[in-house]
């Protein structure tokens, strides 16, 4: 039980990270990012060439991985949503799936198809044994405890950033309406660039600690995790930044419990049919502000 | 008809209200009695009371915020009421959706223009007579002659209805490129397709100038008497106000602060403190 | 009068436009036919007649929940997997019962798959058709997947006694001998005995564009589109919003459904994985790629999106990034404002001028 | 002139084949109130959209004190010292009604903020009452005032203000008026844009009067006041 | 005629090259070609399809790159025979499969490797049986890919040969007496060796206690498996299942301090050469399967040593399996021809070529050493016939059990 949720936490903090990067960008650029998920992947590449390859020591690794997704973001958003600005959402989520087709089959020819076994770059932190004399220790690995401990603190400092900064709340208005932010004197464009740039800054930490934790990478190692983020995201009400850290843990957490109480084989629908039941009673998700449509 | 709305002579109803004298052989349209509403600790409407005779014009008035466009989605169940009774041509509305309460009788526009965008206007006053046009799906996909038949009486219809404010010519335009005057005509037409008995207007003239607003005023006036429904009204604009509602509420902090003929509102001390102000500019 | 005139003309915009869908269809297959006669329909393109006929019904059918509706569906594969393997199931139960005609087994399987996929329509519908915007997305995509995962887990025989179903294992069907195993898990329907034509499917799109464009040409029609549009305001004008939102996304399930079967009886195996989020997206990008609503060029976008990763073969390794830089290069171009601007001004060289406003 | 502040010379805008603005030409100087009335339709938000960098113009030169602002993004502009009230308000629904006023000032030092803020919470009490409802649930009127106060939020060189009178009850109307007679003693220059033309003309040092996306009349606010075809047309019988 | 219009029949339609068959139609070919020197002669188009491209392109991508370096030494070995081959992407889709397959028969291809995976190679075979062209998949294990479809050969074990051939090693060495089983669910592959598997070891009284699955959305963390398997004490878990979760349930079950004995199936082989793999995972392991890329025989050094320089990386088993296709094909037309006076492909149909192949493939005088297994045979429904190898690894390397 102790066993199953403590994996099930697991699971949800790496949800977790990844869904933070997912709501940042649709809260303020207003688009389902599904190309995040692979931005994540490429983070996993780049920290494992500048480790394994380059001989980087860790920081400088995640470092480096971190800045190529800052840059990997910045110039997809350029090349690729910003000629669609005011296009329809629709218009620029399948262009989001072009830009996720294109990085998947990038890193096929870079890397080849064959996996990758991610080193743990996270293990400075040792692992914790809970009850080590006992038959059953349980182990809370040095990803967890780090991928969680990243997730917080992220949490902390994106819902610092938005609410309470000037640029997090210029951010919060060029969501809404860029005509009016421009009206400010908000660069409007410089807005959703930083905003690529912290989603994509904040995909490359995911990616690291998603291969810390599960250590095989391969050019589609991002696509599902990325699925199932932004679902934890809409569990958790999306736009909402603590709304995915809850989701993503939630999410986790169902997860293991429906495969280790229900069926291995019908987890899946268990997860999706959970989540349906959830926006049924919460049509916002968890933390999801209902939208006050005045009239 | 009068045309001075202060000639109106009033006679009470059972209820909480007054109606006008040529209306008392009819139900009112609409009653409302204790009416309230709280948005978390504000209470935004609180014992609200009306009653509108079946042709009156009335009027709805006070400082802004002071909860007269929570009195229209009350009264259209846009919000469920918190306490209070709205009676529709008879009908307690209690537990009716807008849906509903359109289809008993009660149409309006909106403050913020609410029009279908991407459709023309024609096609938005036919969302209007949606519920008087007589097929049914099976109909239009197989397009047997009822649906052309049927479709063609709404295209007469949405004309003439367009013709009140001289806008068939317009009929083709998609309605997000007209200009914010038109707009606020047309959703006029729309609510008035849907055919009512009551029509709430919220503040039709904003954006309108002295001119534009005049003509309305007699369009409002128009619409009555040919289509012999009520009318209940929001507005700023003092000549159109006083210009044409028989009988007037003013509103403040979401309660009643004082009812009666134009003449009695303009000259009452509590209105002109808190809403009129000093009357310099007419 | 002159008005009436005017708009009478534009009714018959509309029409005009149904006929133009019509049209395409009906010259994409003689041509093809006739090409096929002469020998010079080479089998890459001949293997995705079927196909593409099954997309573009896809992409019609989801046109009307996206852009008629105005609803974002991510699980719209979800639908062609219960007529695929509905209308799979059936036509094998047929084929076992001494029914060998594959017309009447396609046809058969259509309907069912069709109401099948429109009883899902339904149960979906009620939670999802209370949601908005990304809310409603993500449940249909839950929904894709459960419809998946379940079809994971299902088998399915025929024998003498009638159909055998199990949610464990083969062995669980309780079959006598002489039975045939229809649906195999995750192994999905092997030993389809395939029923599907071209004509058929070309039937298939002409139905639903008839349907489709009907629907939308009606008061029905307009009153989804008044949801679309302002969904409060519409509420006030009397539409009762459950219901008609009920009515496109239950028709555009029918129809995905009887796609379904046509898709699935034209190979001779189908997995549940086929009909996952990748499908679903897919089908999207017809949709958005077409124009959002429009009709013809779902149909387009549909025909040519699926011979696109075709054509790109000789590129080899690189065809996959090819086809990403296409699909990327080409929204941003349909969505270009100074292109679409263009293309606007040159539709108006053909197009009498009319409808306009400012112009006296 | 040299001395215009603002001056549009020739100027088209199209939306995509429409016609909206067919070659209007006139300026603003400096420490001016300069009206621009007009119908429904007539182009008076278009124009002001156009100055604001938020609409591009086909042809035609827009310059503020001598600069040009033609393909300008519209957030430089803002920082050149202009400011926009635009038509429906446009206030941040999803702000508080704080943050939308700090969002004003977004182009001044963190520092002058809160006096400005006290300035606007002294000429529109319930904004102060309401300072943390988000914008979205506020009344039409508690908007308009928003969006007014917002835009004084940035103490602009030049003020344009798109129907800043619109839906406010008539003891707010006169208010607005005097926070426009305010602004102008105090030395901002203003570009109005009213439906109440009469308020408008009897403020205005000069006005210009569209008529579908042409300027067909122009004079001092009293010259315009009395002119028999204003008269007739803008404000009423 | 084609096989699949007679479902249900367990026999081929078409018992295939009885010796009769083999001269009829060795003469009338022998004749076309007019040579009579037993030499293979010509250009042979060979197509491939497989996943190069989406989540299963790492096996069709080994084996395109073991096919080559076969094509490579075929074609510098027989001057005057070449063989022309086509590789083609399907995504691991039955659709996109059948596309490819059909630009192949625009080409005009005359045998086909493939496909790859299971699912498409069902689609596929049934088209290319109606269409009478010649299939050799190296890697599609499942039954379906053969069942009445004469024209379709297995160069890998069948799913149901390597499910009950597992138990039997299992049972036969007594390696555990509590098994738990953990494959994936909406695989065909693994489910169709999990099935067999478990009615084997009900055969042989091996106690299953635990089956447990996942899906591809759900396969990164495996706690919830591994410990129910822990819980019901089993002391072997069986793993019929590709190597990249495979290499997941190893070090998760290390750090949870889990050791049974792993047993893996040929899906396993390429655990070893994960760029980064900590090895000592997998210490122990065992896996059935027919190559070991370590292995020292002369075939193997070739086919490894050129991989490794043209690829930089060691091949796993469908690159073997690709390499030994080639191979076969090759072996068996050189059969035809030394036993038939001679054989041009230039030119020659697809559906002559087939009834070769199957002529050959099907001769009991016909077997083939490759690296995937020596003496390789065919029985008339299309299985291969070789020996299992059972290897355990041991410090980082393959050691034959
Ligand atoms: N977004 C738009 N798309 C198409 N046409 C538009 C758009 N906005 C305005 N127009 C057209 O441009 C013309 C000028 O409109 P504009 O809004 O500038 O008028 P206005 O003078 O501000 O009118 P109002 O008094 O109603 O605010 C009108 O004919 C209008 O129909
Ligand atoms: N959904 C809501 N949540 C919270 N407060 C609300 C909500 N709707 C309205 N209010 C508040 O209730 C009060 C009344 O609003 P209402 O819109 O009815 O005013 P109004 O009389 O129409 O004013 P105006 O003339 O400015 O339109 C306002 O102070 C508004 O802020
Ligand atoms: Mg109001
Ligand atoms: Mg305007």
């Amino acid at each position: 039980m102790l066993n199953y949720l403590i994996s099930g936490i697991s699971l949800g903090s790496v949800y977790a990270i990844i869904a933070l990067g997912y709501t940042m960008v649709y809260g303020i650029a207003k688009m389902l990012n599904f190309a995040h998920g692979d931005i994540i992947m490429v983070g996993g590449y780049a920290a494992f060439c500048a480790g394994t390859y380059l001989g980087w020591p860790v920081p400088l690794a995640i470092l480096f991985s971190m800045m190529i997704c800052t840059i990997l973001g910045i110039v997809i958003e350029k090349l690729a949503y910003k000629p669609l600005r005011n296009a329809t959402s629709l218009a620029v989520l399948i262009t989001a799936i072009g830009v996720s087709y294109l990085l998947q089959n990038l890193a096929l020819l870079i890397w080849t198809s064959n996996p990758k076994a991610f080193p743990n770059m996270v293990n400075f932190i040792p692992s914790i044994v809970l009850g080590k004399n006992s038959d059953n220790p349980i182990t809370i690995s040095s990803a967890t405890i780090v991928t969680i401990a990243a997730s917080i603190i992220i949490m902390v400092a994106l819902t610092l950033f938005t609410g309470k900064t000037k640029m997090g709340k210029a951010m919060r208005a060029v969501s809404e309406d860029k005509g009016a932010a421009q009206l400010m004197g908000i660069n409007v464009n410089a807005t959703i660039s930083v905003t690529f740039a912290i989603g994509s800054g904040l995909a490359a930490i995911a990616g690291v600690l998603l291969c810390s934790a599960y250590p095989t990478l391969m050019p589609t190692t991002g696509s599902m995790p990325g699925i199932k983020a932004f679902t934890a995201a809409v569990l958790g009400g999306i736009g909402s930044i603590p709304g995915a850290m809850l989701g993503g843990i939630l999410l986790g957490i169902l997860e293991k419990f429906a495969q280790a109480y229900i069926s291995t084989q019908l987890s899946d629908a268990i997860v999706f049919a959970a989540l349906i039941v959830v926006l049924l009673v919460k049509p916002t998700g968890l933390l999801g502000k209902k939208m006050t449509e005045k009239v | 008809m009068s045309s001075n709305p202060n000639d109106t002579k009033y006679v009470a109803v059972p209820g909480p209200g007054m109606i006008p004298e040529r209306d008392k052989d009819k139900r009112p349209v609409l009653e409302a009695s204790h009416l309230g509403i709280d948005f978390g600790g504000l209470t935004a409407v609180d014992e609200f009371n009306i009653a509108i005779g079946a042709t009156e014009i009335g009027g709805l008035i006070g400082p802004n915020g002071a909860g007269k466009t929570t009195v229209f989605n009350l009264l259209t169940k846009v919000y469920q009421p918190t306490r209070g009774v709205i009676m529709l041509d008879g009908k307690d509305t209690h537990g009716m959706n807008t849906t509903q309460a359109n289809q008993a009788g009660i149409a309006r526009t909106f403050q913020n223009i609410r029009l279908f965008d991407k459709l023309t206007v024609e096609e938005n006053v036919k969302i209007g007579l949606h519920s008087s046009i007589g097929y049914h799906l099976p109909s239009a996909v197989l397009r047997l002659p009822r649906y052309w038949r049927e479709e063609k009486k709404a295209h007469e219809r949405a004309l003439e209805l367009l013709d009140i404010f001289d806008m068939a010519d317009m009929a083709d335009v998609r309605s997000s490129s007209l200009p914010y005057g038109a707009q606020r005509r047309l959703e006029i037409v729309r609510a008035l397709a849907t055919g009512p008995k009551i029509l709430l207007l919220d503040e039709p003239a904003a954006g309108m100038n002295p001119s534009e607003t005049e003509e309305l005023m007699n369009n409002i006036r128009k619409i009555r008497d040919t289509f012999n429904i009520a009318v209940l009204l929001i507005e700023h604009d003092m000549n159109l106000v006083m210009g044409i509602c028989e009988n007037i509420i003013v509103l403040n902090f979401g309660k009643i602060i004082a009812k009666g003929n134009p003449k009695t509102i303009q000259n009452d001390p509590k209105v002109i403190e808190a809403y009129l102000g000093s009357q310099d500019g007419e | 009068m002159g008005n009436k005139i005017k708009i009478l003309g534009k009714t018959n915009k509309n029409s005009l436009m149904g006929f133009i869908n019509y049209g395409i269809i009906i010259l994409f297959f003689v041509v093809i036919t006739i090409v096929k006669q002469a020998g010079a329909l080479t089998n890459a393109l001949s293997g995705q007649l079927i196909p593409i006929c099954a997309y573009i019904v896809m992409a019609l059918s989801l046109n009307l929940v996206v852009g008629i509706s105005g609803e974002l569906s991510l699980g719209h594969a979800g639908f062609m997997s219960v007529g695929a393997f509905s209308g799979v199931i059936v036509s094998g139960a047929m084929n076992y019962g001494g029914v060998t005609n594959g017309a009447i087994r396609l046809i058969v399987a259509m309907i069912v798959g069709a109401i099948l996929a429109g009883i899902a329509g339904v149960v979906i519908g009620i939670p999802v058709l209370r949601l908005r915007g990304d809310y409603l997305a993500i449940v249909t995509l839950a929904f894709g997947e459960i419809i998946k995962n379940v079809l994971n887990c299902l088998y399915v025989g025929v024998d003498k006694a009638g159909l055998h179903f199990s949610v464990t294992d083969e062995a669980h069907m309780d079959m006598s001998a002489e039975g045939v195993t229809l649906v195999r898990g995750p192994m999905g329907a092997v030993g389809v005995v395939k029923a599907s034509t071209f004509l058929a499917g070309i039937i298939l799109i002409l139905l639903t564009l008839f349907v489709i464009q009907n629907l939308v040409n009606s008061r029905t029609g307009r009153a989804i589109m008044a949801i679309r549009d302002n969904r409060i305001a519409a509420e006030a004008t009397g539409i009762n919003v459950t219901k008609y939102k009920m009515i496109a996304f239950v028709t555009s399930a029918v129809i995905a459904g009887s796609a379904g079967a046509l898709y699935g009886l034209n190979f001779s195996t189908i997995v549940p994985k086929k009909f996952d989020f990748n499908t679903s997206i897919l089908i999207l990008v017809f949709v958005v790629l077409g124009g959002i609503g429009n009709l013809t060029g779902s149909i387009i976008a549909a025909a040519l999106l699926t011979v696109l990763p075709e054509i790109f073969r000789p590129f080899q390794d690189y065809r996959m990034l090819v086809y990403a830089i296409v699909l990327i290069l080409v929204m941003i171009a349909t969505n270009n404002e100074r292109l679409r601007a263009f293309w606007k001004r040159i539709g108006h060289i053909f197009r009498k001028k009319g409808g306009e406003l400012n112009e006296q | 002139m040299s001395d215009s502040l603002l001056k549009v010379e020739d100027l088209n805008v199209y939306y995509g084949s429409i016609h909206a603005i067919k070659g209007i030409s006139f300026e603003v100087n400096e420490g001016e109130i300069v009206t621009l009335i007009g119908a429904n339709g007539a182009g008076k938000s278009t124009s002001l959209n156009t100055i604001a960098g938020l609409l591009k113009p086909r042809t035609g030169k827009i310059t503020f004190c001598g600069k040009n602002l033609v393909g300008v993004h519209a957030h430089r502009i803002i920082r050149e010292g202009m400011a926009l009230c635009p038509e429906g308000r446009r206030v941040f629904l999803q702000l508080s009604v704080k943050e939308n006023l700090e969002m004003g000032a977004y182009t001044r030092p963190d520092s002058e903020i809160a006096d400005s803020l006290d300035m606007v919470y002294g000429l529109f009490p319930r904004l102060k009452e309401r300072y943390k409802q988000v914008a979205g649930t506020l009344s039409g009127g508690e908007q308009q005032m928003l969006a007014m106060g917002r835009a004084l939020m940035s103490k602009p060189r030049l003020m344009m203000l798109d129907e800043p009178s619109m839906g406010l009850a008539p003891i707010l109307v006169d208010q607005i008026f005097d926070i426009i007679k305010n602004l102008h003693a105090a030395g901002t220059t203003i570009l109005l844009v009213e439906q109440n033309a009469r308020k408008a003309l009897g403020v205005a040092d000069r006005a210009y009067v569209l008529e579908t996306g042409r300027i067909v009349n122009s004079g001092t606010g009293a010259e315009l006041l009395n002119d028999d075809s204003v008269k007739r047309a803008y404000l009423g019988g | 005629t084609s096989g699949n219009d007679t479902a249900g029949t367990e026999n081929k339609p078409e018992p295939a090259a009885t010796t009769e068959t083999t001269t009829d139609a060795g003469t009338e070919t022998a004749d076309a070609a007019t040579e009579g020197d037993g030499v293979l002669t010509g250009t042979l188009k060979v197509g491939m399809i497989g996943p190069l491209t989406g989540g299963a392109a790492l096996y069709g991508n080994a084996v395109d790159n073991g096919v080559k370096i076969a094509v490579d030494e075929i074609n510098a070995e027989a001057g005057s025979f070449q063989m022309d081959y086509n590789p083609q992407d399907d995504e691991h889709d039955a659709e996109k499969s059948v596309n490819a397959y059909n630009q192949l028969k625009d080409w005009g291809v005359q045998a086909i490797i493939g496909t790859v995976t299971t699912t498409p190679c069902i689609a596929v075979s049934a088209e290319a049986n109606s269409d009478r062209i010649f299939m050799l998949t190296p890697s599609a294990s499942a039954a379906d890919v053969t069942a009445n479809k004469d024209q379709t050969y297995q160069l890998c074990f069948s799913d149901p040969n390597q499910g009950s051939a597992s138990a039997q090693y299992i049972s036969e060495n007594s390696l555990a007496t509590k098994v738990a089983i953990i494959y994936k669910n909406d695989d065909a592959y693994s489910t169709g060796i999990y099935q067999t598997f478990k009615t084997k070891a009900a055969e042989l009284g091996l106690d299953v206690v635990s089956e447990t699955t996942f899906m591809d959305g759900s396969d990164t963390d495996f706690t919830v498996q591994l410990t129910a398997a822990k819980d019901a004490g089993a002391d072997l878990v069986f793993l019929p299942m590709y190597y990249t979760p495979a290499s997941l349930i190893l070090s998760q079950a290390n750090a949870m301090g889990y050791a049974p004995t792993f047993f893996g199936v040929d899906g396993m082989d390429g655990i070893l050469g994960i760029e980064g793999f900590d090895t000592s995972l997998a210490e122990g392991v065992i896996l059935l399967t027919p190559f070991a890329a370590d292995a020292t025989d002369d075939l193997t050094v070739n086919f490894v040593s050129k991989f490794e320089a043209a690829y930089g990386e060691t091949p796993i088993q469908f690159a073997a399996d690709g390499y030994d296709c080639a191979k076969v094909i090759y072996a068996a037309l050189k059969f035809y021809a030394e036993n038939n006076g001679g054989l041009n492909v230039d030119g020659m149909s697809a559906s002559d070529l087939c009834d070769i192949l199957i002529q050959v493939l099907s001769n009991p005088a016909f077997s083939v050493d490759g690296v995937t297994g020596e003496q390789m045979q065919w029985s008339a429904n299309g299985e291969v016939n070789k020996a299992p190898k059972g290897m355990v690894i041991q410090n980082g390397v393959y050691v034959g059990l």
